[in-house]
C-alpha cells in the first residue's frame, strides 16, 4: 500500500458559520469535508450549550498549497471578527488523486 | 399580593422547576439536557406560540388590534434608543456592547412571555363562575372580564404582539451602532445591511413565530382543532421542562456576574421594571384589558435570547456574548420569571384599580 | 373540487407547515432540526401507524381483509417492474439506478400514508351527522359510509396494507438488478442476497411497522387505551412538526434537480399519478370504500425514502443516492403531498361517482 | 395467575415492545434510538414520576407513610449487606466490584417501578364497577380496595418509597468497600467521602425525584392539573417507547452474559424473586394495601441502572461496569419486567389471600 | 514523561458500516476506538442530514503494521463500494503497551 | 502566510470527567479547548450508549511545555483509575500567540 502525504486542516467556529465555510473550503478547492458538533471554550468566552450557540469542527483533506490557502483566507475573512480556530496537520493517504 | 397570584407565580411548577435547575448547577449536580432537547423544545414553543396566536388572530377584529399593535412597535422602535444612551452614558459601554445589549432588553422572549401567558391562566382558574361553568368556556368570558386584574383574561391576539416585537428593536440598534461614527469606520468588517435584514426575518424564531402565525390564521379553527392536543394541552408541561433547563443554563451564568459588573446587574433589573410600567400604562391607553396590559407589560420588559444573540453576532461580531447573554440570560430573565411577574401584576392592580 | 377537500389538503396546517419549511431554506434560514429529532419522529410516526393498524386489525375479518392485502402485494411486486423498463429504455439510466429508483417508487412512504389518512379525517369530520353525534363515534361510521367518497371514511387495517407494501418492491428491483447480465458480471462486490433480505426485514421502518402491527393486534383494545393518548391524540400535531421538517429537507434538494434532469422529474410526477389512478380502481375492483382506495392508491403513488434508500445502499451500493432521494423527496413526496391529495381524491369521486 | 394479570404484563404494550426491541438486536436491526433520546425520556419518567408522586403524598397523611417510609429505608440498608456477603463467599468476587453489585441491588428501578404502577393500573381498568363509575374516579377506590390482590389499588405515595430507597443502599455499599482490609490500601485513590455523597444526592435521577417530589408537593392540587397533560395522560405511551430502547440495550448486552459466569446470572434471578417475597411481606407487616406491599416487593426487587451505575463510577472507578451493568441491565431488569411482575402479584395473592 | 510513537487511523464513513468497521478494525488488531457522528460531502454528493444517512468518524490508535494492515483492509473491501475516507497520522502517546 | 508549530492534545474519556479534566487544562495552561462527544471501547469495555455512559473527546492547542505538563498530569492522576485515553499530535497554526 502506497500512501501519499496531505495535509488536514481543521477549523472549529461558530455554528452559524457553517454554510459560509463549507461554500469557501470548497470554493478554493476542496473536494470534500467532513463537520462534527462541538462545544469549547476560548478567547470568546464560553459555547457550551445552545443557548451560548455552539461550535462545529470542519474537516478537510486537501493538498499543500489548498491548506495554506484555506488558511490565508481565515485569516482575512474569519479572523478578525469570528470565534474561529484553524489548524494544520500532516496526514497519510490512500488514492492521493481523490484530494488532489 | 393575593394568594392567587403569588401560587401563580412563584408555586407554580414552572417557576419551581426553573429555581430547580439553578439549584441544581449550584450543588454541581450532573443533570444536564441534551441539546438537541433544547432545540426541540425551542422550536415547539415558538410553534405552538404561533399557531395560537394565529388562530385567535384569525377570531379577532382589526378594530381590537390595530392600537395595541402600534403600541407595540413603538415600544419596540423606543426602548433600544433609550437603553443605548443609558448604556453610553452612565455604563461606558462601547458602541457596539451599547448597541447589543440594547438590542437585547427592546427585543422580546417567547419563554418569559408563555410564563405570563401560564400565569394568567392560573388566575383565571381561581376566578368564581357560576356553577358548572368551566373557566375556559367561551361563556365565562363575561364573568372573568368582570373580574378585571384579577380575572387574568387577556386578548387573543397577544401573540401576535410578541412576533411584531421581536425584530424591531434589533433593527433599531443595528442602525444606531452603524451610524454612530466609531463603527462607520469599521464598517467593512461587517455584513451588508441587507444581509443584516435577511437573518432577522430569516431567523429561526422570527421565521417560526410569523410562519406559524400565517398558518394558525390561515387554517382557523379546523385546522386549530387538529393540533392543539399537541401544540395547547400539553404546553405547561413542555414549559416546566423548559424552564428546568433555562434554571440549568442560568444557573451556570450566574458566575459571570461579577464579569458584567454591578452596572449591568443594576440595569438588567431597573430597566425591566420601568419597562413593564410604561407598557401597562401604554395598554391602558390603547383600551387593553388588564390582563392584555400586563402581557404587553412583561414583552417590554422581556429581554431577548434567542432571535437578538443570533442577529448581533452576524451584525455586531465584535459585541462581547458574555455581556449581552448574561444580561438577558443570568438578570432579567429569572427576574421577570420569579419577581417580575406577580409584581407587574401588582402594578396593573394599582393602574387599573382591581 | 369542493371546499372541503381543499382546506383538508392544501390550508391544513400539516400541509402549510411543509410549505413553510420549503419557505424557510429559500430564504436561507438558520432554522435547523437537530438529526436526534427527525429520528425520533420517524420512530413515533412508525410506531404509531404501527400500533394502531394492529388494533385496527384485530378488529377487522379475514373475509374483508384478504383481497386487498393481495392487491397490495401485486401493486408492490408490479410497479417496480414497469418503472424499470421505462427507466432503461426512456430514461437512459444504468441498471442499478433503474433497479433503485424503481425500488423506491414501488415502496411507500409512511408520511404521505400519514397525510392521506389526516386528509381523510378532515374530510370525515365535515359530514352532517344527527345532531349530537360525533364523527368519530362508532354510530358514526353507516353515516360516514352513505356520504361516499365525501365520507372520509376508510377500512381501519390500512396500516397493514402500508406494512405489505414496503418491502416486496425492493426485493423485486434488486432481483431484476442482479439477473440483469452487466450487474452479475460485479456481483462479487455485492452482499449476498440473504445478507439483502435481512436487512430489508429487519430494516428499522419494517422493523417498528411490522413489530408495532403484532403488538397492537395482541394488546387489542385495552393495550390501544392505553398507548393512544400518546399514539393518537397528539398524532397530527407531530406530522404537522414531521413535515416542517420534510420541507427543509426538500427545500435544500430542490437545488438538485437540475442534477437529475427533466427526465427524471417527469417520471417522478407522472408515475405517481398514474400509480394511483391504478391503485383506486384496483381498490375498487377489491369491493374497498372509497376512502380506503384512494389510500390505497396513494400508497401506490408514493416513492419510498426511509426503507428503500436504506436498502439500496447495501444491496446496491453503486446506485447513486442523488438520483433516487432527489426523485423520491424533492419530486413525488411534495408533488402527493401538496397536489397528489386532492387530485386522487378527485379521482375517487369520479371513478365512484361520489 | 389469571387472565387479567397474564394481560396486564405479558401482553400489555410495555412488556411487548421490550420483546420487540430485544428481537430487534437478535435479527441485527438497524435500528437505534439517539442517545438524546434515552436522556430525554429518562428526563420525563423522573420528573413525572417525582411530580405525581408529590401531589399525591400533599393529599397523604403521615400516619399513612411512616411505616412503609421506614420500611423502605430498611430495605436499602439491609439487601446490600447481604448481597455483598453473598457475592464475597460465593460469588468470589473482590471487595470492589462485591460492593458495586450490591450497591446495584439494593437501590431501586424507576423504569421497572413505573412497569409496576402501569401493571397495577391495567388491573385496577378490569374490576367491575357499579354502571357508570369510572375506575379512575375518587368513588371506584372502595370498590378497587374491597377487590383485594386484584383491585390493583396501592397508596398514592409510592413514587415517595422509590425516591427514599434510591439513596441508601449506594452509600452502605460504598461504606462497606471502604471499612473493608483491601479498599482501604488503596484508598487514596478514591474521591473523599463528602464528594460521593455530594455525587449521590446532586445525581441527576435523585435530583429530579426528590426535586418534583418537592414541586409536586409544593404546587399541589392545581400544579398538577396544569402539568398532568404531559406528565400523567400520555405516560404509558413514553413508557411504551422507553421500553423499546430497554430492549434493545438489554439485546445488545445478552452477550455479556456468558462473561459474567453462572453465578452472576442466578443471582440477578433468585435475589429479586427474595427481596420481593421481603418486600410483600413487610409491606402486609406495615398495613399497606396489597398493592402497594407488591410494589414495594418490585422496589425491593429491582435493580438500579442509572443512579449506582454514575455513583460506582466515582466512588469505586475499579468496579467493572461490565459486571455490575450486566447483572442490573440484562439480567434482573428483563426478568423484573417479563416474569417478575405476574409472579411477585401471584406471591401478594398467596400472602394476602386474594 | 517519556512518550511513544504510535499511529492514529481516522475513518469517515457511511453509518450503516459502523458495525462492519469496528469489528474489522478490531479483528486487525486494534485494542480499541472511539466513534464520533459527523456530516460531510465528498465525491458521493452530501451526507448532511439523517435524510441522505450520516458519517460516522472511527479514530484507533494502533502500532504501525496494524494502521498499515487496516489501510490495506479497507482499500480492498470498502474504497471500491462505499463512501469511505481513511487517513493515518503520526501521535505520541504514553503507556505505548496499551495500543500494541 | 507564517504558520507555527503548536501541540494538538487530545484526550478521550468517560463525560463525567468533563469538568474536571477542562479545569485541569485550563489551570495547566490551555487557552481554549474544544469538546465533543464520542462513542468507544477499549480495556475497560464499551461506552456505546447512554446507559453504559459515553465518552468526551477534549481537544486542546497548547505549546509544547503545556502539552507535557498535561499528559503528565493526566498519567498521574487519572490513568490509573478512570477509562481515559490521550495523545499528542504535531500541528501548524496561525496566530501562534492565541495559544501560547
Ligand atoms: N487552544 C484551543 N484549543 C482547542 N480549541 C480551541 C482553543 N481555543 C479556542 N478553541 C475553540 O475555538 C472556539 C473559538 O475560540 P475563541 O475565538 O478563542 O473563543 C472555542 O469556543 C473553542 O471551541
Ligand atoms: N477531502 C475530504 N476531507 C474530509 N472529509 C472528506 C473528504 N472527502 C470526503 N470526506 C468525507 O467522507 C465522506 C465520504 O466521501 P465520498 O466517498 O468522497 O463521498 C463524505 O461524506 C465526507 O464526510
Ligand atoms: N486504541 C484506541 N484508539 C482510540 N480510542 C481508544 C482506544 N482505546 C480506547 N479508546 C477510547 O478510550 C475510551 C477508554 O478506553 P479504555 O480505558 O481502554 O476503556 C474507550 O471507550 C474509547 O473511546
Ligand atoms: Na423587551
Ligand atoms: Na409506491
Ligand atoms: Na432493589
Amino acid at each position: 500500500m502506497q500512501t501519499m502525504p496531505m495535509k488536514l486542516v481543521t477549523i472549529i467556529a461558530e455554528d452559524e458559520l457553517e454554510p459560509r465555510l463549507t461554500d469557501d473550503v470548497k470554493k478554493l478547492g476542496a473536494h470534500g469535508y467532513s463537520v462534527g458538533k462541538v462545544r469549547g471554550e476560548g478567547m470568546h468566552g464560553a459555547r457550551l450549550s445552545e443557548w451560548e450557540g455552539e461550535n462545529i469542527r470542519i474537516e478537510t483533506i486537501v493538498p499543500d498549497t489548498v491548506a495554506d490557502q484555506i488558511m490565508a483566507h481565515l485569516a482575512e475573512r474569519y479572523f478578525p471578527h469570528f470565534a474561529v480556530v484553524a489548524y494544520i496537520s500532516n496526514i497519510e493517504v490512500l488514492r492521493g488523486g481523490k484530494f488532489a | 399580593m393575593d394568594n392567587h397570584a403569588l401560587f401563580a407565580s412563584l408555586l407554580a411548577p414552572m417557576c419551581l422547576a426553573f429555581i430547580l435547575g439553578v439549584v441544581a448547577t449550584r450543588v454541581k449536580s450532573d443533570l444536564k439536557f441534551p441539546e438537541e432537547l433544547y432545540t426541540t423544545l425551542t422550536i415547539y414553543l415558538l410553534v405552538a406560540i404561533g399557531m395560537k396566536g394565529g388562530y385567535k388572530l384569525s377570531i379577532s377584529t382589526f378594530a381590537e388590534f390595530w392600537r395595541p399593535g402600534l403600541a407595540a412597535i413603538g415600544l419596540g422602535v423606543c426602548i433600544p434608543v433609550w437603553c443605548y444612551f443609558l448604556l453610553r452614558k452612565f455604563g461606558k459601554f462601547d458602541v457596539v456592547n451599547a448597541a447589543a445589549i440594547a438590542a437585547h432588553f427592546g427585543s422580546v422572549s417567547a419563554v418569559t412571555f408563555s410564563e405570563a401567558l401560564a400565569f394568567h391562566d392560573t388566575l383565571r382558574a381561581a376566578v368564581t363562575l357560576p356553577a358548572g361553568m368551566k373557566f375556559d368556556a367561551p361563556e365565562a368570558i363575561p364573568f372573568l372580564k368582570a373580574a378585571g386584574v384579577a380575572g387574568g383574561w387577556y386578548e387573543g391576539f397577544m401573540p401576535s404582539l410578541l412576533t411584531i416585537m421581536e425584530v424591531p428593536a434589533i433593527l433599531v440598534a443595528i442602525i444606531i451602532a452603524r451610524i454612530s461614527h466609531e463603527e462607520r469606520s469599521v464598517s467593512s468588517d461587517n455584513a451588508p445591511f441587507s444581509e443584516v435584514l435577511r437573518e432577522l426575518f430569516a431567523g429561526k424564531s422570527t421565521l417560526l413565530l410569523l410562519g406559524f402565525l400565517a398558518i394558525g390564521f390561515v387554517s382557523g379553527k379546523r385546522g386549530w382543532e387538529q393540533v392543539s392536543p399537541l401544540f395547547d394541552v400539553p404546553f405547561r408541561g413542555v414549559l416546566t421542562i423548559f424552564l428546568l433547563e433555562a434554571g440549568l443554563v442560568t444557573g451556570r451564568r450566574l458566575g459571570d456576574l461579577k464579569k458584567v459588573g454591578p452596572f449591568l446587574v443594576g440595569f438588567g433589573i431597573i430597566m425591566p421594571i420601568l419597562h413593564a410600567l410604561i407598557g401597562i400604562l401604554l395598554g391602558k391607553w390603547c383600551g387593553m384589558s388588564p390582563g392584555g396590559a400586563t402581557i404587553l407589560g412583561v414583552l417590554a420588559a422581556s429581554a431577548s435570547y434567542i432571535a437578538a444573540p443570533a442577529a448581533c453576532r452576524v451584525a455586531l461580531p465584535k459585541a462581547s456574548p458574555t455581556l449581552f447573554l448574561t444580561a438577558s440570560l443570568a438578570i432579567t430573565f429569572p427576574f421577570n420569571i420569579v419577581v417580575g411577574l406577580p409584581l407587574y401584576h401588582y402594578f396593573a392592580k394599582l393602574i387599573y384599580g382591581g
